[in-house]
């Protein structure tokens, strides 16, 4: 029974924590004007995650190592410095805009600009961090970006004519008056946002935090492929929700306030106080892992003494990159760049940086030498190469597509 | 980092805006102001739907609202500063200048309201909004 | 000498030939006893082109899978050899052998 | 003397984790040195040691920081007499602090974490 509710906890937990500012913003953009057209993507970008995610945690639960620490191991110093570059270029700007998410999000209820509450912000999340039991954290951020399903009870009061959506999903076309670049530019996004490196980099360092063994995987296999498949079903209704309302108005998303309309006029205000407390609760718990996540990896290819399990004093330099990175990353949120940009660039960004830590987690996981009898199965390498040649496709399509419309114009 | 970061995001923005030399540069240009506009001033009157409905509170109306206004008046000063190339494209800067004057304003006015707490108000307030938007999307369709 | 010291280093076989650069270092325990480990004695240079894919395991260790990654870097690394460290000849920067031709690479 | 294990310095011990005789990490396996007649006689740890192995500018940079921040040129020395595992990671019968290898973990302690109040509690 206890072994059931955790289980059960650990599958809201994960959906909850699958969403964040960049799948706020990436499906919420995405609805508004491309309607269902760009719904497939959130699915292949769902079972990209779960693949990547299980196998990160299969070696992470049986090798008892970091996700860097395998990196530098396979690449070497060199190709491993530059990865761990990449990927910390981009897990920093998202971590800036899940900052500026929160205090976007802040805003909403108190109309106070949120350049006020970044500081404030910042703070929290750091003391979060410094003081709060790592599965506690996790679980009560994950629980709380729950209210973010009253997306999925907005559209179902909003009425969709449920065949048309189907078909539209189901036949995915460019809408009329899209070119077609600009629509491979924002699959390029939603699929970046599904698919967050940081993500990886959290769950497998969480993993060896939580002294996962290999009886745990069981556990982990169902929170993963339960939870991020209903997580990506939150997602599909955002896009849902900006789809029903803004499509045919004629608007566009720009903005966090515009996200939540659809629901305040499907829900009225409880429906909004449950959107603006999702809201803070998914980027707030994003910020949390995207913090914890520069530090981890860096403190993982240097081999230093990482993690909440132990005292801050004996792990001193990961908490220095830490709070450094939260410093930074506040700062750059209060030069006024709009952190809904900083959003999207950070969600291509990750699109680009992902075959970076996939390939060597996939090499890793198929090494007899780390993994003995718990090397990829057969089905696991099918897909695992498939996404592999998808991955580099992605990577390599994102910056020239992100000059040639302009970043999506 | 940061540097380099926002030394990035400028040069990849640095696109958005160049000179325009032919008319049907200058039209695509009015176009799509007259197409974010209307966006803007769109979701300003669902916003008012949602206050007639009782559906949203005064504090997040306002930051919609708000928004909404800002977007409007930077793709109004930005569309401004475009150098019109002829006689056509002066008639055509005209007309879409003022229409994007009453868009703000009319924002404006509506930020006001929310913001004295009159929210019973917004929808007569909202009233002249709803013809500038069908005006705004006339244009943005002609000039596309 | 450090260890990074010949990784890296172009290695030229007779004639000056370009026989590749060395990868890696074959150490074999067989020395005296040094603490709980026999010591590390270097055997043999590896010799090849590709840093990276000769990182990843799939040339030496039983790491052979998915197949097409596989496949791909068996290909990038088929032309790897070995050279017995005691023909090997540094100076000024290369690795020197009189040969045409490398051994094999056992597998570990 | 019967034929020993074989191992490649690369794929087997060049940046494997070091783990100290208390379980707590030093470092990763920067570098190795080698005696004369061909023998592994130690682990090289540090930045100074990276910066060898970068090379190019970016080791030039790293090794020029490293001089002025702190002070050596020389990496933290690990005789492979101390050496008890080498698996999939190396662990070592001395401690960090014995070893040398802590002068950076104690500086990050000594002028930021440690004077954070709460930073001296127990891990979870």
């Amino acid at each position: 029974m206890k072994r059931l509710l955790q289980v059960f906890l650990g599958v809201l937990t994960a959906i909850g924590g699958f969403v964040d500012i960049g799948d706020l913003v990436a499906n919420a953009l995405v609805g508004a004007r491309f309607g269902m057209s760009l719904a497939w993507v959130v699915l292949v970008g769902v079972v990209g995650i779960c693949l990547f995610a299980e196998m990160s945690g299969r070696v992470a639960a049986v090798t008892g190592r970091g996700t860097f620490d395998l990196v530098r191991e396979r690449l070497g110093v060199r190709a491993g410095l530059l990865n761990l570059v990449a990927s910390m270029l981009v897990t920093f700007l998202t971590l800036a805009a899940e900052l500026g998410g929160v205090a976007l999000a802040i805003e909403l209820a108190t109309s106070v600009n949120y350049l006020l509450f970044v500081p404030l912000v910042a703070f929290l999340v750091w003391f979060v961090i410094w003081r709060m039991p790592f599965e506690h954290m996790e679980r009560a951020f994950g629980l709380l970006g729950l209210a973010l399903v009253v997306f999925a009870v907005a559209f179902w009061k909003l009425g969709p004519d449920w065949g048309s959506m189907l078909h539209q999903a189901s036949h995915p076309a460019v809408p009329d008056g899209e070119g077609h670049p600009t629509y491979w530019y924002y699959a390029i996004a939603l699929f970046g946002a599904a698919m967050t490196p940081y993500e990886v980099f959290f769950f497998s360092s969480g993993a060896v935090e939580e002294g996962w063994t290999k009886k745990d995987l069981m556990i982990e296999r169902i929170n993963v492929y339960l939870g991020f498949p209903l997580g990506g079903l939150l997602s599909i209704a955002i896009a849902g929700c900006t789809w029903l309302v803004f499509m045919p108005a004629g608007v566009e998303v720009d903005h966090l306030d515009q996200v939540a309309l659809p629901v305040a006029l499907a829900a009225g205000k409880v429906g909004l106080a449950f959107v603006i407390v999702g809201f803070v609760a998914a980027t707030f718990g994003a910020a949390l892992e995207t913090g914890l996540s520069t530090g981890y990896s860096i403190a993982q290819y240097l081999g230093w003494s990482w993690g909440k399990s132990v005292a801050p004093v004996r792990a001193a330099r990961f908490h220095a990159v830490v709070l450094v990175a939260i410093v930074l990353g506040a700062m750059l949120i209060l030069t006024t760049v709009d952190p809904i940009m900083v959003t999207e660039y950070s969600i291509v960004f990750s699109a680009v940086a992902l075959p970076l830590t996939y390939f060597p987690i996939l090499v890793v996981a198929n090494d007899p030498g780390y993994m003995g009898e718990a090397v990829n199965s057969r089905l696991t390498n099918a897909l695992g190469t498939a996404y592999l040649g998808l991955l580099t496709v992605v990577s390599l399509a994102a910056i020239p597509l992100m000059v040639a419309t302009k970043a999506g114009q | 980092m940061r540097r380099g970061v926002a030394l990035l995001l400028a040069l990849l923005t640095a696109s958005c805006v160049s000179p325009s030399r032919t008319d049907r540069d200058y039209e695509l240009k009015a176009g799509n102001s007259a197409k974010a506009v209307a966006s803007s001033v769109a979701t300003a009157l669902l916003g008012v739907e949602a206050a007639r409905r009782h559906r949203a509170p005064g504090p997040y109306l306002s930051v919609l609202i708000a928004s909404a206004e800002e977007d409007a008046s930077s793709v109004q000063s930005q569309f401004d500063s475009v150098q019109p190339p002829s006689a056509h494209a002066d008639a055509q800067r005209a007309e879409l200048d003022d229409l994007l004057s009453q868009a703000v304003d009319g924002l404006a006015l509506l930020r006001i309201t929310v913001r004295r707490g009159e929210l019973d108000q917004l929808d007569t307030k909202a009233r002249p909004l709803r013809a500038v938007l069908v005006r705004l999307r006339t244009l943005s369709e002609e000039w596309q | 000498m450090r260890g990074s010291d010949v990784i890296g280093l172009p290695v030229l076989g007779r004639g000056g030939r370009v026989l590749g650069k060395v990868l890696d270092v074959r150490l074999v325990q067989d020395g005296p006893l040094r603490g709980a480990y026999a010591a590390l004695r270097v055997d043999a240079l590896v010799v090849g082109r590709h840093t990276v894919a000769a990182h990843l395991g799939y040339d030496r260790a039983r790491v052979n899978g998915p197949w097409l990654v596989n496949a791909v870097v068996n290909a990038l690394t088929r032309g790897n050899g070995l050279l017995p460290w005691d023909e090997a000849e540094i100076a000024d920067g290369v690795v020197r052998c009189e040969r045409d031709a490398l051994d094999p690479v056992p597998p570990i | 003397m019967m034929a020993g294990r074989v191992l490649d310095l690369a794929l087997h011990l060049l940046d494997r984790q070091i783990i100290d005789t208390d379980g707590n990490p030093v470092g990763n396996v920067d570098d190795v040195e080698i005696d004369e007649s061909g023998y592994v006689e130690a682990l090289l740890v540090g930045p100074q040691a990276v910066a060898g192995r970068l090379g190019g500018r970016l080791g030039e940079w790293l090794a020029f920081w490293t001089r002025v921040l702190q002070g050596g040129t020389e990496p933290t020395r690990i005789p492979v007499d101390l050496l008890t595992d080498l698996g999939s990671h190396i662990t070592v019968a001395r401690s960090r602090t014995e070893l040398g290898a802590h002068r950076n973990e104690d500086r990050a302690r000594e002028y930021l974490i440690g004077r954070i109040p709460g930073g001296r509690r127990e891990g979870e």
